[in-house]
């Protein structure tokens, strides 16, 4: 629950970039063969490096000599500074067991993933993609002689058990996963050789490669088939025997528990793909201690195997203060999350000759710092109106004193700004940022009064239609983000001098979901997300379902549902609009018109103003020891953008 | 008793409490001997300073109260008598005297002993720590001392703890704790008060008996003078902090001097007097030690008070023999001390 | 927490024994021999009385009663007392230190302003003393409008800067720019009252329960132990955590309150019920409850007007002694973010703001309201145990 | 003897029982259940979360169960198969995390609850002997203190001046070379370097409660009759404190042991997070937080149940210790 979870960005366009690491790959149907310009293809042929320590397994017989443990074409990792040396491990803290931030960290092994600039989808576990011209169909080449932690063969009936016999497999997932599906219907896949599968949809799936990079834990690498067959019923006939041994109810629920995820980190005898594997499971009281994987598939452009680190050291603590004096000490080799906020940032800075660390920045995929987004089919008819008043929520905006806002409750970081693309992005709308943002309460007044709201009462409040005091409630967060509340209380002063009267309800995570899942909310503030790729993050510009950007619930239910599910209300047709382009994108195989059109999603988003922000979101940053190699210097924060894991952890090194 | 030297004397003895609230002065100037093999009676109102002056004796005042004056002198056989007052309350000596040459006995037997230790345990503990006996020995006195107050079956009782025991039992219990090391002078400070009529009298039977037995002194402290007829050698009344009279036991109850002896005499119950008669009240209540009247201090209650007289000066000290004296004004005319000075004389 | 049962378990355990310690008998020196009968002020004086003469006497009680005095007064006059209100902020005054008050025997009380830069790369902010900005401070100046107790609108606040729109940060500046004095004045409020509230409800709980418990024995006395018992082997952390958690949605600042203080009732009234049930045990079997049934008197007014107040200065100490118990688990919810939130202003409030290294480096002000909290809960135990000292006035 | 405990043990089970529905009940009071609390982390790290896999894990978990049925699958399990069931969060067994806390926790309360004793003894001792003298003023003034000194802000405090002072590394129960290595005198050593902080932390305010407690009671047993009569019989002033009245005065230290538990495993919660120490207090805060229903609901059990005991063995301390207990005469 660290306050700063909000940055998630990207690189700024063409910083940084020398670093690449993977060719980009073929987004289109182009597919190469291994997607890596940069390798020679017989790299197994010249691999020679491995680490020491197994060296000395392979010295012994205990584990086969490293050319039968790459596949024939393994990936080829260009390092970010240069190549490193073997060894060391990298010290890393989380609070509490947070198995997301392993996922972020560690899991990151997709059929394909993000490059470093966040604007490509390039091969990972996939040698190579197709994709059809109409976007329906997806086709995997995988690397042969792959194989699995364990050193068996991962090969594409690894992913058809994953898919057919769990995912798509309605005994064990009654509902199939939403990645998979295009209007509700799930895609079906064809193994065309040991190496190669195809995914076909019912229909366009533009963004399918894009989902596949955003997740951080993909299921189709890592179930594998030889482990796992033992709990599925169509396999083993003591299945269901299997998994009681194992601790669950049946083997069903065996399999939900391997799909979940979770037992990537509670089962260490999983086989995986990853750089490291666990020694110790996450419910080790204090720490969770990673070792390299021996058959891992990545190598460095000399042909040495990854990872250049021996393993990785995750202490579980309890209280986010003890992971900020462990970093002030020089105990913490690298970490992003959890310490690094804004107002740690000071205490980080004193320490950072001592300790022997420096920053490196975080883009955040975040759309402002303080988005409020009132309810437009809030369930008062009354509010409802006044809300949808866009004189209204004009007129709020320019009430708001932002810059007093920046510099009390955001460390005078930032600009005034509006809920919009950020500089960063590609689809950046200087007037969409801007637009409303001036303080000024006389202008305030006039967008107030032209909203019809002209009545006051005894104390200066304005009086709605209906005659009674105009009164938002905001439910905000009260668990998290607590610079919500900080600027909420300032922004209830500005608000009362325009004669609107503000509250605050904050609550707890798990109520607040329920309110808004619900859509009790008059209102309630947000950070937001999608400032960077609002192609891929839009539901803040259109109504979309979703719970932290529920701003119009009853529209996106009517649109969702063509108007018949339960809440439904009818939208204005600027949002019918909208969602007919985005689903446009959603079928498009080609990023550029996907941008082009998003760009009139985003027009139409700029003119309905749908929410009021108060400033571009802070910049976030991580702290690194130096003696931490390979580390970019900047990178991107985002839900989207599997970080620290699509910045390469497997060629960080230690320098000594 | 080779010698008529009494076994203890006690002598302008001042014991007052340092309160935050002024000075209490409890014991105000007492003096009073008890001869050997004999039983002296201490009786008074509640808190005229009977108590606190039998503390006194063995350095027993807490704190806040102090012995700022005044000499017992303690002479149990021959030799020069100790004088308790100078002895180090928490010291050596003080503590050899205490149950080893002067026991005491408590108005509560059953508070007066240990809830967590079995009556055994502190009998022997008393033994042992007086006498020179190993644990057999010592257990074998404490089975006889038992046997001896008239504990039936005491070898049993031994391992009994207080609160399975009656009153009357931890009465004679106390009582065989304190004879336990053979002192020579035991006080028993209202050992009766708390029991009931017939245990009183048993126990006071059993007093009187271990008293004729080993000869040793007794210096009695109660309110009821019922008790005091019947055990006592000598009186002393005391109010309020000073000694009002002495005498002999036939005295005081036949010819009693200062007013308040005769109104105490005046308040009991007398067989054959008639069942009509009211009895005779004490008018108004004892005054608390630290608002103490001027002059004498029973003026305020007494009706034989003589104004400008009592209220103003102290009453004088009149001695009419050797255990026999009065503190009044009333006695202080020559014909009437004359008179009974040779009364005195005569029974002395 | 650890304190509540250690802390009120001394009254419970000085009822041991059989031998009970009412008994005033001769045995005890100044109290069997002087306090027995006469006409003086010790006998006449009422137990009320007698308590507090002996109250007195222990000085760091009394030291403790004025100390807790002082913070009632100041949670009732908070307003007047309290600078600005809690909503004032100035946002080039975050983290700000606390100021110097300058005496100027011409001119009366300022301080002086400061001038604030950020670091853009560390964001450390630093201030500087601006000496030509000379903010003029006066006592009973005018400021924000509110309403005293509530009722009575004024103006006028105990001491501020002349100019109402001038920064005055005698205790330094929160993290978003309010003034720490007049949070922690503010403040003093519901941290006080909570103790009081939440005894008060536990108190209620406590003598029912335990009354009954104590009095009627048997059956009723052992259902009332099994639930004692119960409370008491409950962890109260996840107990707190679970009630707090179900608080309804969408209540308010008092609602909120008032829940919270319940909470703290519903785990403190086992300690009060203990003490009550020893003390109607010891005291069932006094002759003088003998003589009050054995006089007609119907139970409940034996339970109320015979029993209870035999014993209500031993209850006064106990509850005296819930009270620091109460405001020390209010922090600790706050804390764990359960209890109060922003924007309602409690020291428990304001110290979830100070739980973390930045403050202890950089801004260690913020702990004041810690400070607050640790002289009130002492300054309360102390006035607690000179009461329980006190509670029997007859026993020395 | 051997009736009073099997009296004693047969109280237990009403409360036992009321203990399971109650452990249960309270982490059902919050609305939500641990699916929420999943979302709305992920949520919060800009994730989506997909409805079929959630209704799967809903499923799986049985948490659209009606709630008596939850709870009679927990309980059986715990009492015919000593199953607690799974951890949501962990994805593991209840009993193997408790099994890893616990001995920890209990570790760390024996010995706070012994340095409490130790600590206590003699100055409530001085306290009471030396009524209202410096040593007693002082005595009672830093044992306020402590009881005045809210847990987490002593815990934060010297953690902080232990690192920015004496640069140490804050934090758990070992130091970094300790942590893997096998159990020697070196590591024990190690271990008790360490322990004393969260010990100080813990153990203050227990401290200054009993320091009050003792010296309350020893007060008032001073003044029994019983002592002036030991004293009057000759008795040496140290015997005298040392063998009448402290026996006596015993009991509420006996009579803590039960309740010590649940309040440190209470005040732990917080000095465990802030110290970072691998107990159950901060599994079981964590689990509390995310409705990690059989974890949390496991702890509570546990903890209750030993409280119990604990109170049980107490119990049967106290009458071993006192003559009126034993006999039944109180």
């Amino acid at each position: 629950m660290e306050p700063q979870i909000d940055r998630r960005r990207l690189l700024r366009a063409g910083g940084a970039l020398a670093l690449v690491a993977m060719v980009p790959a073929c987004t289109s149907s182009s597919g190469g063969d291994n997607g890596n310009g940069a390798s020679p293809d017989t790299s197994a042929g010249t691999a020679s490096g491995e680490a020491p320590s197994l060296r000395a397994l392979v010295d012994s017989g205990d584990l086969p000599p490293v050319a039968e443990r790459l596949p024939a074409d393994p990936a080829v990792v260009e390092p970010i500074e240069q190549i490193g040396s073997y060894g060391g491990t990298w010290r890393n803290g989380m609070v509490g067991a947070q198995s997301f931030r392993l996922d972020y960290a560690i899991g990151y092994e997709p059929l394909v993933r993000w490059n470093l600039a966040w604007d490509e989808v390039i091969p990972n576990v996939a040698a190579s993609f197709e994709v059809s011209d109409d976007a329906t169909q997806y086709t995997f080449t995988l690397r042969e002689g792959m194989r699995w932690s364990d050193g068996a063969p991962f090969t594409a009936d690894d992913i058809l058990f994953a898919y057919d016999d769990l995912v798509a497999n309605p005994d064990v997932m009654p509902d199939g996963l939403s990645l998979f599906m295009v209007d509700g219907e799930l895609a079906t896949l064809e193994k065309v050789d040991d190496t190669t599968v195809t995914f076909t949809f019912p229909g366009p799936h533009g963004l399918f490669l894009d989902a596949l990079a955003n997740q951080p834990i993909n299921v189709l690498t890592r179930l594998p088939r030889h482990y796992l067959q033992k709990f599925h019923r169509d396999y083993s006939d003591d299945a269901d025997q299997a998994a009681k041994d194992a601790g669950f109810s049946g083997w069903v629920e065996a399999l939900q528990h391997a799909i979940g995820g979770a037992a990537l980190w509670s089962d260490i005898e999983l086989p995986r793909l990853h750089a490291w594997v666990p020694t110790t499971p996450i419910s080790s009281a204090t720490r969770m201690t990673f070792e390299r994987n021996p058959y891992y598939w990545k190598v460095d452009p000399e042909g040495n195997q990854l990872p250049y680190l021996d393993g990785v050291e995750y202490s579980i603590v309890q209280d986010e203060e003890v992971l900020l004096l462990n970093t002030v000490q020089g105990e913490i080799d690298m970490i992003d999350r959890v310490v690094t906020t804004t107002a740690n940032k000071p205490v980080l800075a004193a320490d950072r000759e001592t300790a022997g660390y420096e920053f490196f920045n975080l883009i955040p995929d975040k759309l402002n710092t303080v988005t409020i987004l009132l309810n437009l089919t809030c369930k008062d008819e009354v509010k409802r109106e006044i809300f949808q008043n866009r004189d209204f929520r004009i007129g709020l905006s320019h009430a708001i004193n932002r810059q007093e806002i920046i510099d009390a409750v955001f460390a005078r970081q930032g600009e005034p700004a509006q809920p919009a693309p950020l500089p960063e992005s590609a689809l950046y709308d200087e007037e969409f940022a801007t637009q409303y943002t001036a303080y000024d309460v006389d202008l305030a007044n006039q967008h107030l009064d032209a909203a019809g709201l002209t009545e006051t009462d005894g104390d200066g409040i304005r009086l709605g239609p209906d005659g009674t005091p105009v009164s938002i409630r905001v439910l905000a967060p009260s668990d998290q983000k607590t610079e919500l509340i900080d600027a909420l209380e300032l922004i209830k002063g500005y608000w009362r001098d325009v004669g609107v009267e503000l509250t605050v309800q904050g609550e707890g995570s798990e109520h607040r979901y329920e309110i808004l899942d619900a859509s009790d909310q008059e209102a309630h503030v947000w950070d937001g997300d999608g400032g960077i790729h609002p192609v891929s993050t839009p539901q803040y510009y259109l109504p979309m379902d979703g719970l932290d950007n529920r701003f119009a619930a009853g529209w996106s239910t009517w649109l969702d549902t063509d108007g018949s599910g339960e809440g439904a209300i009818e939208p204005p047709d600027a949002a019918k609009e909208q969602l007919e382009l985005y689903r446009q994108v959603q079928a498009e195989a080609d990023p550029e018109r996907r941008n082009e059109l998003m760009r009139h999603v985003l027009q139409i988003a700029k003119e309905q103003f749908y929410l009021i922000g108060v400033s571009t979101p802070l910049p976030g940053y991580g702290v690194v020891k130096n003696e931490f190699r390979n580390m970019v210097d900047e990178t991107y924060f985002a839900g989207g953008f599997p970080y620290p894991g699509a910045t390469y952890p497997e060629q960080f090194y230690l320098d000594n | 008793m080779s010698h008529d030297e009494p076994l203890l004397a006690i002598d302008g003895l001042k014991t007052h409490f340092f309160t935050r609230e002024g000075t209490v002065r409890a014991v105000d100037g007492v003096s009073l001997t008890v001869p050997r093999g004999k039983t002296v009676c201490v009786v008074g109102e509640s808190g005229c300073g009977k108590s606190v002056t039998a503390r006194s004796v063995l350095g027993l005042v807490d704190e806040p109260g102090r012995i700022i004056d005044g000499r017992i002198a303690w002479q149990p056989g021959a030799g020069e008598p100790v004088d308790l007052t100078t002895l180090d309350p928490k010291g050596e000596r003080m503590r050899r005297i205490r149950g080893g040459e002067i026991s005491m006995v408590f108005q509560e037997p059953m508070a007066s002993l240990s809830p967590m230790y079995t009556i055994g345990d502190q009998l022997i503990e008393t033994i042992r720590l007086h006498l020179p006996l190993g644990k057999e020995e010592a257990r074998d006195r404490a089975v006889e001392q038992l046997r001896r107050v008239g504990i039936p079956r005491p070898e049993e009782r031994l391992d009994a703890y207080s609160f399975q025991l009656s009153g009357g039992m931890c009465q004679r219990v106390m009582i065989a704790i304190a004879l336990a090391a053979d002192p020579a002078l035991l006080i028993a400070d209202e050992p009766t008060t708390a029991l009931d009529v017939t245990t009183q009298a048993r126990i006071i039977d059993l007093l009187r008996d271990l008293q004729a037995e080993t000869g040793m002194s007794v210096l009695f402290i109660t309110h009821d003078l019922g008790v005091v007829a019947e055990i006592a050698d000598e009186v002393v009344v005391m109010y309020l902090g000073t000694v009002v009279e002495r005498g002999g036991v036939d005295e005081i109850f036949h010819d009693p001097k200062h007013p308040y002896t005769n109104a105490l005499l005046g308040s009991i119950p007398r067989m054959g007097a008639g069942a009509g008669r009211r009895l005779a009240t004490i008018r108004g209540n004892v005054p608390h030690p630290s608002d103490r009247p001027a002059g004498c201090p029973f003026h305020p209650r007494c009706d034989a008070a003589i104004g400008g007289v009592c209220d103003v000066s102290d009453p004088p000290h009149i001695v009419f023999g050797e255990a026999r004296s009065v503190r009044c004004v009333l006695h202080d005319d020559g014909a009437a001390v004359g008179g009974d000075f040779r009364v005195d004389g005569e029974r002395a | 927490m650890a304190h509540t049962t250690a802390g009120t378990d001394a009254a419970t355990a000085t009822d041991s024994g059989p031998a009970t310690d009412t008994d005033a008998g001769t045995d005890s020196v100044t109290g069997g021999e002087t306090a027995a009968r006469g006409d003086d002020r010790w006998s006449s004086a009422s137990q009320r009385r007698l308590v507090w003469w002996k109250f007195r006497q222990h000085k760091l009680a009394m030291a403790g009663l004025v100390v807790t005095g002082l913070v009632y007064l100041i949670a009732l006059f908070a307003d007047v007392i309290a600078p600005f209100g809690t909503s004032t902020f100035d946002a080039e005054y975050t983290y700000a230190p606390p100021q110097r008050i300058h005496v100027d025997w011409g001119e009366g009380l300022y301080v002086h302003g400061y001038t604030s830069t950020v670091d853009e790369e560390t964001l450390q902010l630093s201030f500087e003393i601006d000496e030509t900005q000379r903010i003029e401070l006066g006592l009973f100046v005018k400021g924000e409008e509110y309403e005293l107790f509530g009722l009575i609108p004024w103006d006028r606040h105990l001491i501020g800067p002349v100019d109402p729109d001038e920064p005055m940060y005698l205790m330094g500046g929160t993290r978003t720019g309010h003034d720490l004095f007049s949070r922690i004045v503010h403040g003093t409020r519901v941290s006080m009252t909570i103790g009081l509230v939440g005894v008060a409800m536990a108190f209620v709980l406590g003598v029912v329960l335990g009354g009954v418990s104590g009095y009627f024995g048997g059956r009723t006395d052992m259902a009332i132990q099994r639930l004692v018992e119960f409370f008491m082997s409950l962890p109260s952390i996840p107990l707190w955590l679970g009630l707090a958690a179900a608080l309804p949605p969408g209540w308010g600042p008092m609602q909120r309150y008032f829940a919270i203080t319940t909470i703290l009732a519903v785990i403190a009234w086992t300690d009060l019920a203990r003490v009550v049930r020893g003390r109607f045990l010891s005291l069932r079997n006094e002759e003088f409850v003998t003589a009050a049934l054995l006089d007609g008197c119907s139970r409940p007014r034996v339970i109320f007007r015979h029993m209870l107040p035999s014993f209500s200065s031993h209850l006064i100490a106990s509850v005296t002694l819930s009270i620091p118990a109460m405001i020390l688990a209010e922090t600790s919810l706050s804390f764990l973010g359960l209890g109060l939130q922003a924007p309602a202003v409690s020291w428990g409030v304001l110290l979830q703001d100070a739980q973390n290294v930045r403050v202890l480096s950089t801004a260690p002000w913020l702990m004041l309201p810690g400070l607050c909290v640790i002289i009130t809960v002492l300054a309360l135990n102390f006035v607690g145990d000179g009461l329980r000292d006190a509670a029997d006035p007859y026993k020395r | 003897m051997l009736t009073f405990i099997a009296r004693r043990c047969l109280f237990m089970v009403p409360t036992l029982v009321a203990i399971s529905l109650v452990a249960f009940a309270i982490i059902q009071l919050p609305p939500g259940d641990y699916l929420t609390t999943m979302v709305s982390r992920l949520e919060s790290e800009g994730q989506s979360v997909d409805q079929a896999m959630l209704d799967g894990l809903r499923e799986r978990y049985g948490l659209g169960q009606p709630l008596h049925e939850q709870y009679l699958k927990w309980i059986s399990g715990i009492l015919l198969h000593g199953d607690f069931g799974q951890s949501f969060e962990y994805g593991t067994s209840v009993a193997g995390l408790i099994g890893d806390r616990l001995p920890l926790s209990i570790l760390l309360t024996v010995t706070t609850l012994l340095a409490t004793w130790i600590m206590a003894f003699p100055v409530g001792l001085y306290s009471a002997v030396r009524q209202y003298s410096a040593g007693d003023y002082i005595a009672t003034t830093l044992g306020f203190l402590g009881l005045a000194i809210p847990n987490f802000m002593i815990a934060l405090g010297l953690m902080y001046v232990m690192h920015t002072v004496f640069g140490y590394s804050v934090g758990g129960l070992f130091s970094p070379e300790f942590r893997d290595a096998a159990w020697s005198l070196a590591k024990v050593g190690d271990l008790m370097a360490h322990l004393w902080i969260p010990m100080v932390v813990l153990g203050t305010a227990g401290t200054a409660g009993l320091i009050r407690i003792l010296r309350a009671n020893l007060l008032d047993e001073v003044r029994k009759p019983y002592v002036m009569a030991a004293r009057a019989r000759g008795v040496p002033e140290r015997r005298l404190v040392l063998k009448y009245p402290l026996r006596v005065a015993m009991n509420p230290f006996v009579s803590t042991v039960g309740w010590v538990l649940p309040a440190l495993i209470s005040g732990e919660v917080i000095v465990a997070s802030v110290l970072n120490l691998p107990t159950t207090g901060p599994l079981l805060l964590g689990a509390l937080q995310s409705q990690d229903m059989y974890l949390a609901g496991s702890i509570i059990l546990v903890v209750s149940v030993l409280t119990v005991i604990g109170t049980l063995l107490s119990d049967i301390l106290l009458a071993w210790l006192d003559p009126r207990v034993r006999l039944g005469y109180r």
